[in-house]
C-alpha cells in the first residue's frame, strides 16, 4: 500500500513542532546546567538527581538535533535568544535556594509536558487520518509518536523530582510558577512561528 | 567487601606525580599533621622512580624550571637536599627577544641580587629527580601507606554502619579489591583526572593546535658566561616560542613549541638535520624557517649558507648545538584548561588536575607547588583548630588563595602566545615597542621577575 | 481520463481548503504547495509533487534551449511553446512569464545537485573529517557554477529581471532554498545558530561568484575558481576568527563567576 | 454536454432562486446598472481595476509571435472575450496585438449575455481605428452554451432575425473573462463550453475577484467596506442599494482561488506553478489553464 | 540539689527548631561555625599564659580533659575532640533533639568515636561524686551564659568542675545599644543571618560583672578577655577593647 | 668622520641623514634629466633600504628558484651569457626574443652599474640581479626602451616588486606627450597593475635556464598577459603623421 505525500499544512506542523522541541529541549538543559553549581555548592546531596535530569534532558536535545538535521527542518531564529533567557532563569532560580530552583523545574516540566501531549494528539490524528484513507503509515511517524511518548514521560518524572524536593514550599509559588509557565507558553509560541 | 577501621585515611592522595609527592611529603614533615593518616595511590610502578639513576652525561627530557619560591618550599619540608644536586642547574640570566622584529628583553638580578635567592632565576631541573627526591624524602619520613602500580578502578561513597556514617566520604576500589575511605581526596592525578570527573567539576578552556617538542641536547661549550652565568634563551616565533634551558656541563634542553606538522617533522629528522634545524630555530630569519620545514632533509646545508647570511649577534643566543641525546626528541600537545573549582565535599584537586597552561613562561610545575603549599597550609589550621580537614568549609581558604592567581598567570600566558602568533602587521612593531619599554624601565622589570619567582604580591 | 466530477455549487461552508479526503484530490495529479518553502522534508513518505506540472515543464524545458540564442525573453518562451507542440499563446500560461523561465532555470540546477552528488563524492557516506565538508561545498557550488556555463552571456539579464521588486522575493527564495541543498549535501548537520551564519555567509559567496563569472572570460573559468576559493577561505577565516573570540569570552566570563566563587559568594 | 437544466437551484446573492429565474435578475442587474458598470468596478477596487487589466492584458501579450522565424508569417490568433460588454479587455487585446505586437491577423469576438452591454461595447468601438473595428466582432451569447450565439442586430444589418451560429469546437486560441465568471449561473458548465471551443494549447484566462485570505487584518478592513459603504453608496449614487448588494454578495460567494483552479483542473483544463496570481493581496486573482493536447 | 534547674524551656524549644540545620555550612548556624577556631584560638592562649608562669619544660604539655557545658550541636565539642592534644571531650546539653543531631554527627567521623561522649543532662544534673565528671582541665560553656535564668549559680557549679590549674573558658555578648543594634536589630531581623528569638537582650552579661563576680571568689585568677567582631565577608575579627561593645571570650584559671 | 668598514668591495656604508640626501638628490635630478641612468641606480639603492628590499630578498628566500639564484649568484653580463648561441635560437624562445630586442634597441647587458649603498651584501645582490634583469623583463612584455615604454615597465615592476623607484619613476609619465600618457593611463597602467599583482615574482625567475623556453609559454606560467604592441602602435601613428603632413603639404 502507497504511503501519502504530506500535505503542506502537515509540512508545516511537523517543522514547527521539532523547532519548537529543540528549542524547548536546550532551554531545558541550559537551565539544569546554569542551576547545578549554585544548588550544590549549598546541597552536596542534590548532585546524582541534578546530573540524572540533565542527562536526560541532553539526551533529549540530542534525539532533535538529530531529528533536524535529518528532516531538514530549520532550527529557532532565536537559539541566542531562548540560551541567555533559559540560563538567567536557571541561574537566579537557583540562587534563591532550593525550593525556587524546584519550583522552576516544577513550571517548565507541567508546561513541556503539556504541549508534547498536544503534539502527541495531532500525530495520531494525521496517522488516523491515513489509516482511514488506506494509506501505510510507515514507521517514521509511528517512531515519532513513541519518541515523543518515552519523552514526555521522562519530563514528567522531572515534575515529580521536583515536587518531592519541596517545589511547593518556594515563598511566592503561585508567583513564580505562574510568570515561569506565561513565560515558557510565549516562548513556545513564538518559537513554533520564528 | 566492607570498610575496616584500617581503611580509613585521613588523607588519599591519587597521582604520584611532583604535586602528589610533594603534598604527602610536605603533610609528613608539617609537626601539627604528621599525625594524619595519609595513603598514595599510584598508578605506575614507584621501584622505577626509586632506582632512578642517570649517567652525568644524559638528562632526561621532562625538565622543569623551578622557581626560588618553590625551592624554598622543597628545603623547608625537606625534599630539596635530597635532589641529586649535581644534576639541577641554575640560572642566572634570561634572554627572550621577539624573532620577527629582534626586540630583546634580559631578565638578571643584576647588581642588587635579590636577598633569599642570591642572583639565580631559577633552577632547571628534570622531573624525575625532583620525583625520586621527594620519595627518598618521604620513605626517610615513613607512615604513608603506598600503593603503587594499582589501578583506580573507580570511586564511590562509603556506606552507614550502626558505629559510623561515611556516606559522604569518598572511596577509592583499587583494582585489587583493596578500598580507601578518605576524610579527604586530593586528585593530582594529571590533566584527565578521574579524581576531578567523580567530583562532577568540569574543567574548561581549549586547544592552542600547538605541540610542545622537547629534546637534551648538547652544547659546544658550558654557555657563553660559563657555569657562572647560565643563561636561558627563548625566542618568539609565528608558530610558537621556542627556548633552550642550560643543564649541567655543556648539555640544555629544548623546549619548542610549534605546530603539530613542524613537531612532526622534527621527530622525523635524523639528527644532523634537526639539529640543524635547532640551531636556525634561534638564528635565521622566520622566512628561512617556514621554508626549511617544507625540506623533509637538506637542513644541514641550507643552515651553513643561510648562516653567512643571516646577520646576528652571536653572544646573545645560545652556543651551538652539537649533539641530541638518542630517543631524547618528544612532542605533547599545548592546551588551556582551568577547572571550575579546586574542591568538593571532601575533594581538592592541585596541580595539573586543576590547571594546564602553556609552557612558554615554564610555570606548569611551580603553580602546582604554589597549590601544594596553599593547601597544606590550610589543612594545618584545620587540623590545629579541631575542624574535619574534609569538609568544604574547610578547605575555602586554598580555593580563595590559589583560584584567581593560577587564573591570571593562565591569562597572561595565553595572551603572549596570542600576541606574538601574529607574524606580520601593525602588531609586530607595537609589540616590539612594548618589550623594549619594560626592558628600559628596571622597577617594573624587576616586579615581573618577582612574579615570576614566585614571591610577588599576592592577589 | 479526467472524471467531470458533479461538484455541487462552490462550497458556501467554511472556505477552509476541501477536505483532504475528497475523491476529486485522489485522482488528479495534486497541485504542488503554495510555494516550496524550506520545510519538513519525510524520508519514507513520496516528496510532494515537484514546483512545476508536466505541461508546465514540457514548455520551460523547450523553451530553456533557446535561452543561449534569445535569451530570458518572450521569444524564446514563444519558441519553447512552438517546439512543445502548442501555440504560442500556450505560453503565457506559465506563471509570472519570463521569470518563470528564469525560476525553472535555478529549481532544475539545484534539484539536478542531488544527482550529481554521488558521482562528485561517491556513495560512502561515513563520518567526514573535519576540512571534508568544507571540500564538498567549495565542490557543488563548483558544481553549480558550472551549470550556469551555457547560459552564462544571458546571466546578467536573467539577474536584472530577477532583481525587479515583485520577483526579489522568489529570487532570494530561491537563493536560499539553493544554500540549504548544498550544504545538506556536504552532509552539515549543525542545527545552532551557525546554520543561519553559515547560510548566510554561502548566498553571499554564490551570488558573488555568479556575477564574477558573467564577466570572467578566462579558459574554462579559472579566475572564477580562484575567487570562489578566495572567497571560501575569507570566511572559513572569519568563521574561526568568531568561533576562537566566542570560545574565550565564554571561558572568561565563566572564569569570572569562578573567581567570585571562589572568594566566597554564594552564587 | 448535458444542456443547462433551468431549474437546476443556484445561488443568487444569499437568496436561493431557480436557475431560469436567477437569469432574468441577472439580466436586470445589467440593463440597470450598464451605464455606471465602470463606477461600480472603481468602487470595489479603489480605482484599481484598470491597472489589473492593464497586466491581464500584458501577462496574455497577444498576437506575439517569435520574430526570428521569417519563414512563418505573424500566426493568426483569434480571442473570444466572455462578458466583456463594454469591451474593456478586448481593446485592449487589439491594441497589443494590432500595435504593440504589429499583428493584423488577430480577431476578437466580444460576447455577453446582456444586449445593453453589448451595445454599449459596440458604440465604444466606433472610436477604434478601422483596422481593429474590422477584426472585431460582437456576439450574444450565454457563456454556459456557445452553440446558440446571435451576432449583435446593428442598425445596418437586416432586420429579419439571424439564425443563431455556434462557436465551433477547438476554434478559439484565448478564452478571456474578465469580472464577469462569478455571475455565471453554472460555472462549470461555462468552463466545460471554454474547454470545447479552445485549440489544444489553447488558454483560458479569468480576473476577478477573490479572496484576501493570507492577509487577515486587510481581509477584514476590506470586507467591512464592501458590505457596509458600498451598497449604501450604491445607493447614495445609483440610487439601487439590491444590485450592489447583490454584487458585493456574489464576490463573497465565489469560490477562493485555490477552489476555483481545482474547478478549473476538473473541467479538463492543465494550470502551470499555482494555477493563479494573487493581484493586490488577493483582492483580485488571474486564473490561467490551458486546454492539453 | 535539684533546686530551679538552670534550663530555661522557651529556649530549648527555640533551639529544638533549629537542630536539623545545626550542621548545614550555609544555614542559619554558619556564625558558630566560623567563630569556633577562634574559641581554641582563645584556649590556646590561656593555656600558654598559665604555662609559662608554671615554667613548664619545653616537653609537649600532658592531654587534656575537657567539659563543654551547653554543647548545642557539638560545634566545639567536635573540634575539641579532635585535636591531638586531646585525651577526652564530655559534652553536656539539655536539648534531646539537638543532641540526637550531634551525636548523629558525631557518627560520620571515626576519630570522634574514642575521645567524645554526648551527656543528655545540665550542670546541676552532671553527677558530682563520679570522678569522670571531675577535675576537668578546661570547662567550657560557648554562648550559653546569655541564655541561662541564673547565671551566678550556673557559673557557680561550672567552677567546681574545674581540677586545680584548670581553666574556665566562656564567651558571650556585652548588654551595650550596639550589642542590641548589632545582634538583635541587623543579625536577626534584617540580615537573617541568625535565627530570630535566639538572643534575650536583657539576659547579656558585662565583661566587668564577670571580673567582678570572679574577683569575689578565691580561688580564681586574673581572667583573660578578648573581644570579638563579625565582618560579614571575612568572618570574626579579634578587636581589641571591643569586649565593651559586643562579642568576648572570657577565661579564669582555677588557682585554689 | 670615520665611516664603518665595507661589507662588500664597492660598499659605501650610509648613515641615515646620508641616505635621506642621497634620495632626495637622485631623485630630483634624475626626474629632470632621465637620462642620467646612474642617478636613477643611486636614487633605487638609497630609497629601498628600511623594508622594500627586505621584502623582496625575503620573497626570494620563499621560493626554492629564488633561493637557488641566491645561492649560485649568477651573473647577467656579455661574457656570461653566449650572445652568439642566443642569436642561433628558434624566434620564439626567450633567449632570441632577449638577444633581438638587446640588438634592436642598441644596448648591451654589460652597461649596468655596481650596487654601493645597501648595506646588507645579499640585499645588494638581490638589487644587482633586479637590474641586470631589467632587460629579460623588457622582452617578457615586449615594452620598448622609448620613455612611455619604460615607465609602462616601471609601472609593472613596481606593482611586482614594490622597489620604491619603480614605483616613484611612474611620476615620470608627466614628462610624456599628452596623448602619449593619455594612452598610458587608459590602457598601460591598468595592463601594469593587474598583471604585475596577479603575476608570479619576476625576481624568482632563473633567466640562465629559460633560454631555450617559448616566451607565450612562459607568460603563461607566470600569469603576465602580454599588453598591445606600443612599437608598432607608434610605428603606426608616425606613418600617419608622416601621410597627414604629406597631404596637407602639396
Amino acid at each position: 500500500r502507497p504511503k501519502k505525500p504530506l500535505t503542506p499544512q502537515q509540512q508545516a506542523f511537523l517543522s514547527s513542532a521539532l523547532r519548537v522541541n529543540q528549542a524547548g529541549e536546550l532551554a531545558a538543559t541550559l537551565i539544569y546546567t546554569a542551576q547545578t553549581p549554585p544548588l550544590i555548592n549549598r546541597e552536596p546531596h542534590l548532585r546524582p538527581l541534578m546530573r540524572h535530569m540533565y542527562d536526560q534532558e541532553a539526551g533529549h536535545l540530542d534525539t532533535f538535533n538529530a531529528l533536524i538535521a535529518k528532516h531538514r527542518v530549520r532550527p529557532t531564529a532565536l537559539y541566542p535568544v531562548w540560551s541567555v533567557l533559559a540560563t538567567g532563569l536557571g541561574w537566579s532560580t537557583a540562587v534563591m535556594g532550593r525550593e525556587a530552583a524546584m519550583a522552576c523545574t516544577e513550571a517548565v516540566e507541567t508546561e513541556i509536558g503539556g504541549h508534547y501531549n498536544g503534539q502527541i494528539r495531532t500525530l495520531l490524528e494525521m496517522v488516523s487520518g491515513w489509516e482511514a484513507e488506506g494509506y501505510d503509515v510507515g514507521d517514521e511517524f509511528r517512531e515519532l509518536i513513541s519518541t515523543l511518548r518515552r519523552i514526555r514521560d521522562e519530563e514528567l518524572e522531572h515534575l515529580d523530582h521536583a515536587v518531592q524536593h519541596d517545589a511547593k514550599k518556594a515563598e511566592p509559588h503561585w508567583l513564580l510558577t505562574g510568570v515561569i509557565r506565561a513565560g515558557c507558553r510565549g516562548a513556545i509560541w513564538v518559537s513554533e512561528r520564528v | 567487601g566492607t570498610a575496616t577501621r584500617d581503611d580509613i585515611y585521613d588523607v588519599v592522595c591519587v597521582g604520584g606525580g611532583p604535586a602528589g609527592l610533594s603534598l604527602l611529603t610536605a603533610l609528613r614533615a608539617n609537626p601539627t599533621t604528621s599525625h594524619l593518616r595519609v595513603a598514595l595511590v599510584e598508578a605506575q610502578d614507584l621501584s622505577k622512580i626509586r632506582s632512578w639513576k642517570l649517567p652525568p652525561n644524559q638528562f632526561s627530557n621532562r625538565c622543569s624550571s623551578l622557581t626560588p619560591s618553590s625551592v624554598l618550599f622543597l628545603d623547608q619540608i625537606g625534599a630539596w637536599s635530597h635532589l641529586e644536586q649535581d644534576r639541577v642547574q641554575p640560572y642566572h640570566e634570561m634572554q627572550v627577544w621577539d624573532g620577527v622584529s629582534g626586540a630583546r628583553i634580559e631578565f638578571d638580578w643584576g647588581p642588587n641580587p635579590n636577598p633569599s635567592t642570591g642572583t639565580t632565576i631559577a633552577y632547571m631541573n628534570e622531573n624525575l629527580n625532583l620525583t625520586s627526591g621527594l620519595l627518598k624524602r618521604l620513605e626517610e619520613l615513613g607512615g604513608v601507606s603506598v600503593f603503587d602500580s594499582a589501578r583506580v578502578e573507580h570511586i564511590g561513597f562509603g556506606e552507614q554502619t550502626d558505629e559510623l556514617d561515611l556516606r559522604e566520604w569518598p572511596t577509592v576500589h583499587l583494582a585489587g579489591g583493596k578500598q580507601l575511605l578518605a576524610r579527604l581526596l586530593v586528585g593530582a592525578d594529571g590533566a584527565n583526572s578521574p579524581v576531578r570527573s567523580f567530583a562532577g567539576i568540569e574543567a574548561k578552556g581549549w586547544d592552542y593546535g600547538r605541540h610542545g617538542v622537547v629534546a637534551t641536547l648538547e652544547l659546544e661549550g658550558e654557555g657563553w658566561g660559563g657555569d657562572q652565568m647560565k643563561v636561558a634563551y627563548q625566542r618568539f616565533l609565528p608558530t610558537g616560542p621556542v627556548a633552550m634551558l642550560p643543564l649541567p656541563g655543556n648539555h640544555a634542553t629544548l623546549v619548542w613549541s610549534t605546530t603539530p606538522e613542524n613537531a612532526a617533522l622534527l621527530k622525523s629528522l635524523p639528527a644532523e638535520d634537526f639539529i640543524s634545524l635547532v640551531n636556525s630555530a634561534f638564528r635565521l630569519s622566520p622566512t628561512d624557517l617556514d621554508f626549511l620545514h617544507t625540506q623533509s632533509s637538506g637542513q644541514a646545508e641550507e643552515y651553513k649558507w643561510r648562516l653567512e647570511h643571516t646577520p646576528f649577534d652571536r653572544q646573545s643566543v645560545p652556543q651551538t648545538v652539537v649533539g641530541v641525546q638518542t630517543g631524547t626528541v618528544a612532542s605533547f600537545p599545548l592546551k588551556l584548561r582551568h577547572a571550575d573549582t579546586y574542591i568538593g565535599e571532601r575533594v581538592a584537586l592541585v596541580g595539573d588536575a586543576a590547571h594546564t597552561i602553556h609552557p612558554l613562561a615554564g610555570q606548569g610545575l611551580n603553580q602546582g607547588q604554589g597549590d601544594v603549599q596553599s593547601l597544606v597550609k590550610t589543612i594545618d589550621y584545620a587540623v590545629s583548630h579541631g575542624q574535619d580537614l574534609g569538609t568544604r568549609m574547610s578547605l575555602e581558604p586554598y580555593l580563595s588563595e590559589r583560584y584567581t592567581a593560577n587564573h591570571v598567570l593562565l591569562g597572561v600566558c595565553d595572551k603572549l602566545h596570542k600576541l606574538y602568533s601574529v607574524g606580520s602587521g601593525p602588531l609586530v612593531p607595537l609589540r616590539s615597542l612594548g618589550l623594549n619599554l619594560v626592558n628600559s624601565l628596571t622597577p617594573l622589570k624587576s616586579f615581573f621577575m618577582n612574579q615570576a619567582a614566585g614571591n610577588g604580591v599576592k592577589i | 481520463t479526467i472524471v467531470p466530477s458533479s461538484t455541487s455549487s462552490p462550497s458556501t461552508t467554511t472556505r477552509t481548503n476541501r477536505p483532504l479526503t475528497s475523491a476529486v484530490l485522489l485522482n488528479h495529479q495534486l497541485v504542488p504547495s503554495s510555494s516550496p518553502r524550506r520545510s519538513y522534508h519525510s524520508t519514507t513518505h513520496p516528496p510532494p509533487p515537484g514546483p512545476f506540472t508536466p505541461v508546465e515543464s514540457a514548455i520551460l524545458s523547450a523553451a530553456y534551449q533557446h535561452v543561449p540564442t534569445h535569451g530570458f525573453t518572450p521569444e524564446a518562451l514563444a519558441l519553447g511553446a512552438r517546439s512543445a507542440g502548442y501555440l504560442d499563446i500556450s505560453a503565457t500560461v506559465v506563471p509570472d512569464g519570463v521569470f518563470g523561465l528564469i525560476r525553472w532555470h535555478l529549481v532544475t540546477q539545484r534539484l539536478a545537485l542531488a544527482g550529481k552528488k554521488t558521482a562528485l563524492f561517491g556513495a560512502e557516506e561515513n563520518k567526514l573529517v573535519p576540512g571534508e565538508v568544507a571540500r564538498r561545498v567549495e565542490a557543488l557550488v563548483w558544481e553549480r557554477l558550472m551549470g550556469n556555463k551555457e547560459i552564462n552571456s544571458r546571466w546578467q539579464e536573467a539577474l536584472a529581471i530577477m532583481a525587479q521588486p515583485t520577483y526579489v522575493p522568489a529570487s532570494v527564495k530561491e537563493l536560499a532554498l539553493l544554500v540549504d541543498e548544498i550544504w545538506y549535501l556536504a552532509g552539515d548537520v549543525a542545527v545552532d545558530p551557525s546554520w543561519y551564519t553559515k547560510r548566510a555567509s554561502l548566498s553571499a559567496i554564490y551570488a558573488a561568484s555568479e556575477l564574477f563569472m558573467t564577466n570572467d572570460r578566462s579558459p574554462d573559468f579559472q579566475e572564477t575558481r580562484e575567487f570562489l576559493r578566495r572567497r571560501l577561505g575569507e570566511a572559513s577565516e572569519i568563521g574561526d576568527a568568531t568561533r576562537s573570540v566566542r570560545e574565550w569570552v565564554s571561558f572568561t566570563a565563566s572564569a569570572g563567576i569562578n573567581v567570585l566563587r571562589s572568594k566566597g559568594m554564594p552564587i | 454536454y448535458a444542456v443547462p437544466d433551468p431549474s437546476r437551484p443556484t445561488h443568487f446573492g444569499f437568496e436561493t432562486v431557480t436557475e431560469a429565474e436567477k437569469r432574468e435578475r441577472v439580466a436586470g442587474v445589467f440593463t440597470s446598472v450598464a451605464e455606471s458598470y465602470d463606477r461600480m468596478n472603481d468602487l470595489m477596487s479603489f480605482g484599481w481595476h484598470r491597472i489589473w487589466k492593464d497586466h491581464f492584458v500584458a501577462s496574455l501579450n497577444p498576437g506575439f509571435s517569435p520574430l526570428s522565424s521569417s519563414s512563418d508569417p505573424r500566426s493568426p490568433q483569434h480571442i473570444l472575450d466572455i462578458a466583456g460588454g463594454t469591451g474593456d479587455i478586448a481593446f485592449r487585446m487589439l491594441h497589443t496585438a494590432h500595435v504593440l505586437n504589429a499583428n493584423p491577423s488577430v480577431r476578437v469576438t466580444i460576447s455577453d449575455i446582456n444586449p445593453a452591454m453589448l451595445s454599449v461595447g459596440k458604440q465604444r468601438s466606433t472610436s477604434l481605428p478601422a483596422s481593429q473595428q474590422a477584426a472585431l466582432s460582437f456576439v450574444e451569447a450565454n457563456a454556459e452554451d456557445l452553440t446558440r450565439t446571435t451576432p449583435l442586430l446593428t442598425s445596418t444589418s437586416s432586420p429579419s432575425p439571424v439564425p443563431p451560429q455556434e462557436i465551433p469546437s477547438e476554434s478559439v486560441d484565448l478564452y478571456t473573462v474578465a469580472f464577469g465568471i462569478r455571475n455565471f449561473s453554472n460555472i462549470p458548465a461555462a468552463l466545460r463550453e471554454a474547454h470545447r471551443v479552445l485549440k489544444p494549447g489553447g488558454v483560458f484566462a479569468c480576473l476577478e475577484f477573490s479572496k484576501a485570505d493570507k492577509f487577515p487584518l486587510f481581509n477584514t478592513l476590506y470586507k467591512e467596506w464592501s458590505f457596509r459603504a458600498i451598497p449604501l453608496i450604491g445607493q447614495l449614487v445609483a440610487g439601487d442599494r439590491d444590485s450592489y448588494q447583490y454584487l458585493v454578495e456574489s464576490i463573497e460567494r465565489f469560490p477562493s482561488q485555490t477552489e476555483f483552479r481545482d474547478m478549473i483542473v476538473d473541467a479538463g483544463f492543465v494550470v502551470a506553478g499555482e494555477g493563479y496570481e494573487d493581484l493586490t493581496g488577493g483582492v483580485a486573482a488571474i486564473h490561467k489553464g490551458m486546454k492539453p493536447r | 540539689s535539684s533546686s530551679s534547674s538552670s534550663v530555661n524551656p522557651s529556649e530549648v524549644s527555640h533551639f529544638t527548631a533549629l537542630a536539623s540545620t545545626w550542621w548545614d555550612p550555609h544555614g542559619p548556624s554558619r556564625i558558630l561555625h566560623l567563630m569556633n577556631p577562634l574559641r581554641h584560638d582563645f584556649i590556646t592562649r590561656c593555656l600558654a599564659s598559665s604555662s609559662s608562669s608554671s615554667s613548664s619544660s619545653s616537653r609537649t604539655p600532658p592531654p587534656l580533659r575537657y567539659l563543654d557545658v551547653g554543647c548545642g550541636g557539638g560545634i566545639f565539642a567536635e573540634s575539641a575532640a579532635r585535636l591531638p592534644t586531646t585525651s577526652s571531650v564530655i559534652a553536656i546539653d539539655p536539648t534531646p533533639s539537638i543532641l540526637a543531631v550531634a551525636r548523629s554527627h558525631a557518627r560520620r567521623d571515626p576519630s570522634l568515636s574514642s575521645k567524645l561522649e554526648y551527656l543528655d543532662a545540665t550542670i546541676e544534673t552532671l553527677p558530682a561524686s563520679d570522678e569522670k565528671y571531675q577535675n576537668f582541665d578546661v570547662v567550657s560553656c560557648f554562648e550559653v551564659v546569655e541564655h541561662v535564668d541564673n547565671p551566678a549559680a550556673f557559673l557557680e557549679r561550672c567552677g567546681q568542675r574545674v581540677r586545680p590549674g584548670g581553666w574556665l573558658v566562656l564567651s558571650t555578648i556585652a548588654r551595650t545599644w550596639t550589642s542590641w543594634l548589632t545582634t538583635n536589630f541587623v543579625a536577626e531581623d534584617l540580615l537573617g543571618i541568625v535565627p530570630k528569638g535566639t538572643h534575650d537582650w536583657d539576659k547579656y552579661i558585662n565583661e566587668d560583672e564577670l571580673r567582678a563576680f570572679f574577683g569575689k571568689r578565691e580561688g580564681w585568677g586574673v581572667p583573660v578577655v578578648v573581644g570579638v567582631v563579625y565582618v560579614p565577608g571575612l568572618g570574626w575579627k579579634e578587636v581589641k577593647g571591643s569586649e565593651k561593645v559586643g562579642n568576648y571570650f572570657f577565661g579564669v584559671q582555677r588557682v585554689g | 668622520p670615520s665611516r664603518p668598514p665595507p661589507n662588500y668591495p664597492g660598499h659605501v656604508p650610509l648613515n641615515t641623514i646620508e641616505r635621506a640626501a642621497l634620495a632626495i638628490g637622485s631623485g630630483v635630478m634624475s626626474f629632470l634629466n632621465p637620462r642620467r641612468g646612474d642617478l636613477i641606480a643611486a636614487f633605487a639603492e638609497a630609497t629601498a633600504t628600511p623594508y622594500f628590499i627586505h621584502r623582496l630578498r625575503d620573497a626570494m628566500l620563499a621560493s626554492p628558484t629564488g633561493r637557488r639564484i641566491l645561492r649560485d649568484r649568477p651573473r647577467i653580463t656579455s661574457t656570461t651569457l653566449n650572445l652568439p648561441y642566443l642569436r642561433s635560437l628558434p624566434s620564439g624562445t626567450v633567449g632570441h626574443t632577449y638577444i633581438a630586442w638587446l640588438d634592436r634597441e642598441g644596448v648591451s647587458p654589460d652597461t649596468r652599474s655596481a650596487v654601493r649603498y645597501i648595506d646588507d651584501e645579499e640585499c645588494a645582490y638581490v638589487m644587482q640581479r633586479y637590474r641586470e634583469c631589467h632587460d629579460f623583463y623588457h622582452a617578457l612584455t615586449g615594452l620598448p626602451v622609448v620613455r612611455e615604454g619604460e615607465v609602462a615597465l616601471k609601472a609593472f615592476e613596481f606593482a611586482n616588486t614594490l622597489l620604491p623607484m619603480t614605483g616613484l619613476s611612474v611620476f615620470a609619465a608627466a614628462t610624456l606627450k599628452p596623448s602619449e600618457r593619455a594612452r598610458f593611463v587608459d590602457t598601460y597602467l591598468p595592463w601594469a597593475v593587474r598583471n604585475g599583482l596577479r603575476s608570479k615574482e619576476v625576481i624568482n625567475v632563473y633567466w640562465e635556464e629559460e633560454l631555450e623556453r617559448d616566451v607565450h609559454d612562459l607568460r603563461r606560467e607566470l600569469g603576465v598577459e602580454p599588453p598591445p604592441d606600443l612599437r608598432e602602435i607608434r610605428r603606426k601613428e608616425r606613418e600617419e603623421r608622416k601621410r597627414a603632413k604629406q597631404k596637407t603639404a602639396p
